[in-house]
């Protein structure tokens, strides 16, 4: 008998341990340490870590900048990553980590767009600031602001008015009217595609060709000897950084390089992409929201920065993140508050000064980011001038 | 219209070389072990990143690098095999899924640890074009398709000439017999699977160069583009994987050109899921092992 | 009885490559007889057993049972329409289940009309199932394996598995049972136990068999009627005392 | 069951009695974020019942999960945003349509052996992504479906539309209990006993007149069911559906759920369901070492556990139920 009641009071025993162990630490409450907490939503582990880790070593070390230079009003910053792996099921998930348990005040993420809309709902549901700093599908801020979504903020150029630009130069200054397309299968290569295709009437141009490569695609020999062959003056590539110095090489090797320019972003003005492919790249055209050589002080102190503290070079997803994790920073002082709802409003009206000009949010929370538009010269990039434009949003 | 179909298929032929290396060093471990292992991307990858710490942090010469990259693939490989791999031998085939899938995301997430996850910039190896019979391509293709052919010369005289080879033929026949005439199966295993992660690595080295970029999580989309081969190739038979290889480059290659480079993942499966369908164990002969 | 033999096989071939396992075979098994069927290794028993049964499918020849032809019949199809079941030499039972079960499962295609009724829930299918149990456990009791009717088939002697996958046979209540080497590897005090079982379903139940053996006292006791194949032909047939003293046959065992 | 040596009173009812509890004021006890896990478990758990069907009960090993958790994804999508149709209709119009698609595709992959099949499998999810990606008309590509209606019910009067994480944690709850509730009858019936018998030989099985192929497809399409029953909890509660959808990791988690957890067992199964998706979430404490772990886990648990802990659970039941 006396088993039995041991046996009946340890079941009782565990029952409420383990409410305990659920309960105990839901209602943990935050350190009230002061800390400003930014959640990073990125994937940082598996394939997709490759763009993760650059979103996070730039945050990273903009809030390194940030607090060695005394925090926001004395509030020092940390990033909290949550790893969404580049799925939409683990980036809600450590979205809810984090506003939940980890108790962040903004969030910044997600790098893939598909896990970017599953996210949007979560913040909107808690009230939390979700900035997006890579993304790239026009939904996000189509339903953003305006659109209703009010915690949605992107802080990362549409592709729209790039491919307006992109094209026009191509057409109109090096007279190229004949297309083929290679760029990336996803919702930015083929969204960017799609919005090159809206204008190509109005150039009189045409696409000869049309391929879109899956990510992590390293054999370009067979698609590029067709575009080669199919006698288009240029190609049109919206794609991802570490497959272009891969495409360029193969383009020398296919004797692709030097007769069709590379046309529309990818970081081919990157100085280890020219490096790999010199003769592939000259004359290549870019719209870029950032460049590592662009010459600005602010802008080649974080090159250097990161280079030092990582020991590689940093790419546009560095970038992006380490300048919204400023921005940000920029938004809460200026809320003089951490409150979310005055340092969203903060945003809503802010005049930011990035070091690629000023940056400002519209109505949809999309900022309006200036753009540069360059030309590889003699294997460096020369810039053919600045860009920014409204986005015309379809009525609903 | 006919030299474009001529060079493409030598493209695939280029391909089907990379794949063919690494393929068969998944289809000799499948003969001994019976399981799909899920993580043999992963010691391409790990091929190539020895090879690149060689060239980045020792400043190595290419060459050299790519005997670190097998040697380091070489060293993890034997804890691997004599810590997980031996125990799977004669484990249900769940076993082995479970077991490759928890090796992967180990070594996979290992790396990213280590190194960090993003991608690294690959200097080295030979990558200026040369023309042969009126095709450009680097020189380092021509090395893969010279070191693969290599490769497989030396597998068939290994597995026809030498006792270990012998040894290799009969576990992957007959497990059980092994036991009774003397083969230590469990040895046998090891250097099977130690041999198979080795060319694994040694595809990853040769290619880094011209894939230009390499980074942790690289070996996932080479399993999947294995997996199909290993199985047209007729499970475990070395000759029958070339040629499966050779295929499903060439057929990729033609499907790039005149389909869409979209579709070029999806290659390998519909092949297979055809091929299945007309044969149902694969191109060729599983009796023929090695 | 009808006129027709109960299983008539008539110019049974197969071929694997070049070698001719059976070469043109015919045979039948009459209502209520029980046959064998001897032959050295590798005369082409049981590939003519495989053919006979829908395991595999014969280049040439016809099947019929009970005046029905079934020459192309899956192995599933021939045991649930044509109640003609068979034996293996190697796999006897369901080794993770447990004895009853094993017998349960040998009924339930009988017991059910068809694949979508077997999904059944209600109490019309559980009726079924609990009247196959009661057939089970009867059958279990007669084979003397009551004691370890829970006990995981795989757990039990090769005896008492032999007597498991007869005791399965019997479930669908077989016109015709084809036994393939029943007797191989079983302790010599069960023979006679198996036999009895054997002389029992075919006197009591009505139930016909072709049996392979290899034991010669097994089948000259067991059956009225042997055939004999070599190479993959039918050297022999007849009585087992015809049989016992055929040269041909002699020099078939002795000579091959 | 007089031989059966007994240390207690039976107390599995009480223990039900409060698991149930438990199950009913979870919301209370926990947060919205521990929640959202026993949400995602409970949804995982879906297309991991119709995999154990498969691998477990028949013993077909298939990584197809992820595309008919996709298939499911993308009709209850296009139902819900082009026809408006409620909530019910679309979780049972994506079963069915899972169900249906996978008829085609198991007829000439069933014919595989073991290993083969697997890797055909493994290829309708890899297929099924590019028909995402490139149907664009329908899916709108990489685009995907956005804004898919939270989950309601037109019951008249009493129309509600659950759009909270303790409703969606419900709504999950029932689903899934329904669902084991059809996987516990389909296991106990008949033609449950039929495909264990398959499993564990198929030509056995067929000697006895058990129509194995038959009974093959059946279950392929059963599973693919539950799969598209998954897909669509799954993108209501998320609200979007990508090409990612269609993604081996989706598999492979599946698999390890079941593999892990207990295959041949539905206890198992929600055990492992719960145990992985715990695990996975529980790492998060360590991020940079998370899947490392995970892996390592994964490892201990195969060599440890090589049946799952379905004999594990079914020893703890017997504790419970008073036996020695």
């Amino acid at each position: 008998m006396a088993f039995h009641i041991h046996r009946r009071s340890l079941l009782a025993m565990a029952g409420i341990a383990g409410a305990a162990a659920v309960v105990g630490p839901a209602r943990a409450h935050r350190a009230e340490d002061g800390t400003i907490r930014i959640g990073l939503v990125a994937p940082m582990s598996g394939p997709n870590a490759r763009y993760g880790s650059f979103s996070l070593r730039g945050a990273q070390l903009a809030a390194k900048e940030i607090n060695d230079a005394g925090g926001v009003g004395g509030r020092k910053i940390t990033i909290i990553p949550g790893d969404s792996q580049g799925t939409p099921t683990e980036g809600v998930s450590a979205l809810r980590r984090l506003i939940e348990r980890d108790k962040v005040d903004y969030v910044i993420g997600d790098v893939t767009s598909g896990v970017t809309l599953a996210l949007q709902p979560i913040a909107e549901e808690a009230n939390v600031l979700l900035l997006n700093a890579a993304s790239s599908n026009p939904t996000i801020t189509y339903r953003a602001g305006k659109g209703g979504m009010k915690w949605t903020y992107r802080n990362y150029p549409t592709d729209e008015v790039r491919a307006l630009v992109v094209l026009k130069y191509a057409a109109e200054q090096r007279k190229l009217t004949k297309f083929s397309v290679l760029s990336v299968d996803s919702d930015y290569g083929r969204g960017a595609i799609a919005f090159t295709k809206k204008y190509l009437p109005r150039f009189n141009a045409s696409i000869v060709t049309e391929d879109y490569y899956k990510e992590g695609e390293v054999d370009f020999r067979s698609v590029l000897a067709k575009i080669r062959d199919s006698g288009a003056q240029g190609i049109l590539m919206y794609g991802l950084a570490d497959t272009t110095p891969i495409i360029a090489r193969q383009m020398i090797e296919t004797g692709v390089a030097g007769k069709l320019p590379l046309i529309g972003n990818g970081e081919f003005n990157a100085e280890v992409t020219i490096k790999a492919a010199p003769r592939a790249l000259e004359g290549a055209i870019e719209a870029a929201a950032w460049l590592p050589a662009w010459d600005n002080p602010r802008s080649k102190a974080f090159v250097a920065k990161f280079a030092a503290e990582y020991r590689e070079s940093a790419n546009n997803h560095a970038y992006v993140h380490w300048e919204t994790t400023h921005l940000l920073a920029k938004g809460v002082a200026a809320a003089g508050s951490v409150d979310r709802l005055k340092v969203r409003d903060a945003l809503s009206s802010i005049k930011y000064e990035s070091a690629m000009g000023e940056v400002t949010f519209d109505d949809h929370n999309q900022a309006r980011l200036p753009m540069v538009l360059l030309q590889i010269e003699n294997g460096a990039p020369s810039i053919k001038g600045a860009v920014s434009g409204e986005i015309e949003y379809p009525r609903t | 219209m006919f030299w474009t179909l001529v060079e493409q298929v030598l493209n695939g032929i280029v391909s089907g070389s990379v794949y063919a290396i690494v393929a068969v060093g998944m289809t000799m471990i499948f003969g001994v072990l019976r399981a799909i292992n899920f993580a043999h991307g992963e010691y391409y990858m790990l091929g190539a990143f020895g090879a690149w710490v060689a060239v980045e942090y020792i400043d190595l010469p290419y060459p050299a690098a790519v005997v670190i990259g097998i040697l380091v693939t070489a060293l993890i490989a034997l804890a691997v095999g004599w810590l997980i791999m031996q125990r799977i031998v004669g484990a249900t085939a769940e076993t082995g899924v479970l077991a490759t899938l928890g090796v992967a995301l180990v070594l996979q997430n290992a790396v990213i640890f280590i190194f960090g996850g993003s991608y690294k910039y690959f200097n080295g190896g030979y990558i200026e074009p040369v023309t042969i019979f009126g095709f450009m391509l680097a020189e380092q293709r021509v090395l893969i398709i010279i070191v693969c052919v290599l490769v497989f010369l030396a597998l068939e005289a290994m597995v026809k000439l030498t006792w270990a080879g012998k040894a290799m033929r009969a576990v992957s026949q007959n497990p059980l017999c092994c036991e009774v005439v003397g083969i230590d199966v469990g040895k046998v295993v090891l250097q099977t699977f130690a041999l198979g992660a080795c060319l694994a690595a040694l595809s990853g080295a040769l290619t880094a160069p011209v894939n230009v970029t390499v980074y942790g999580g690289m070996g996932e989309i080479i399993t999947f583009k294995t997996l199909p081969i290993i199985i047209m190739g007729g499970l475990g038979n070395v000759r029958g994987t070339f040629f499966a290889a050779m295929i499903l480059g060439v057929a990729e290659s033609l499907v790039a050109t005149y389909i869409g480079l979209q579709y070029r993942d999806t290659v390998g499966f519909a092949t297979l899921m055809l091929v299945l369908m007309w044969r149902p164990h694969g191109l060729f002969s599983t009796r023929a092992r090695f | 009885m009808s006129a027709a033999p109960l299983l008539e096989i008539e110019g049974l071939a197969k071929s694997y490559g070049a070698v001719r396992a059976v070469d043109g075979v015919s045979l039948h098994v009459d209502h209520g007889e029980i046959c064998g069927l001897i032959g050295p290794n590798g005369s082409g028993k049981s590939t003519f057993f495989d053919c006979a049964t829908g395991l595999s499918q014969p280049d040439s020849g016809k099947v019929r049972l009970d005046g029905l032809e079934i020459t192309g019949w899956s192995l599933d199809r021939i045991a649930r329409e044509g109640r003609m079941l068979r034996s293996f030499q190697k796999t006897v039972v369901f080794s993770a289940l447990d004895v009853e079960e094993n017998l349960v499962i040998a009924g339930q295609m009988f017991a059910f009309p068809n694949v979508a009724s077997t999904f059944g829930i209600g109490a019309a299918a559980r009726t079924r199932v609990e009247s196959l149990r009661i057939q089970a456990r009867e059958l279990i009791a007669a084979a003397g394996l009551w004691e370890v009717r829970h006990m995981p088939a795989g757990n039990l002697s090769g005896g008492q598995q032999k007597l498991i996958q007869f005791a399965s046979m019997l479930m669908p209540k077989p016109r015709l049972i084809l036994l393939d080497e029943p007797m191989a590897g079983i302790n010599p005090k069960l023979i006679e136990r198996v036999m009895d079982s054997i002389r029992y379903a075919n006197r009591e139940l009505g139930v016909s068999f072709l049996v392979i053996e290899h034991n010669i006292d097994v089948v000259t006791s067991l059956c009225a009627r042997i055939v004999v194949l070599d190479q993959g032909r039918k050297l022999a047939e007849g009585t087992p005392e015809e049989i016992v003293v055929d040269q041909a046959v002699r020099e078939a065992y002795l000579g091959g | 069951m007089s031989t059966v040596a007994r240390n207690g009173r039976d107390l599995r009812l009480p223990f039900v009695a409060v698991l149930a509890a438990l199950a009913a004021s979870l919301p209370w006890l926990l947060g919205s974020y521990e929640l959202h896990a026993v949400i995602v478990a409970l949804t995982f758990l879906l297309p991991a019942y119709g995999l154990n069907l498969l691998v477990g009960y028949t013993g077909l090993l298939s990584l197809a999960q992820a595309a008919f958790f996709g298939i499911g994804a993308y009709v209850t999508a296009l139902l819900a945003i082009h026809f408006q149709t409620p909530f019910i209709v679309n979780l049972l119009a994506s079963g069915l349509i899972a169900g249906l698609i996978a008829f085609p595709l198991g007829v000439p992959a069933l014919r595989l052996r073991a290993t083969s099949f697997v890797m055909c499998t493994l290829g309708f999810v890899i297929i099924g992504q590019a028909i995402a990606k490139n149907w664009i008309s329908v899916t709108r590509g990489d685009m995907g479906l956005e804004s898919i209606p939270r989950p309601s019910f037109p019951l008249g009067p009493f129309s509600f539309t659950v759009s909270t994480t303790t409703g969606f944690y419900y709504l999950s709850l029932v689903i899934a209990a329904v669902a084991t509730l059809a996987v516990w009858l389909i296991v106990r019936s008949p033609a449950g006993r039929n495909m264990v018998a398959i499993r564990e030989n198929e030509t056995l099985a067929e000697s006895l007149g058990v129509p194995a192929w038959r009974y093959k497809i059946i279950v392929f399409m059963i599973g693919a069911a539950f799969g598209g029953l998954g897909g669509a909890l799954h993108a209501h509660y998320l609200t979007v559906v990508t090409p990612l959808t269609f993604q081996m990791q989706y598999s492979t988690t599946m698999l390890v759920i079941v593999l892990g957890g207990g295959p041949g067992t539905i206890s198992g199964v929600i055990f492992g369901s719960f145990l992985f998706v715990g695990l996975s979430e529980a790492l998060r404490v360590a991020p940079e070492l998370r899947m490392i772990a995970y892996g390592l886990c994964l490892l201990a648990i195969v060599f440890r556990f090589p049946r799952g802990f379905a004999p594990l659970i079914d020893r703890a039941w017997r504790w419970i139920g008073g036996e020695r």
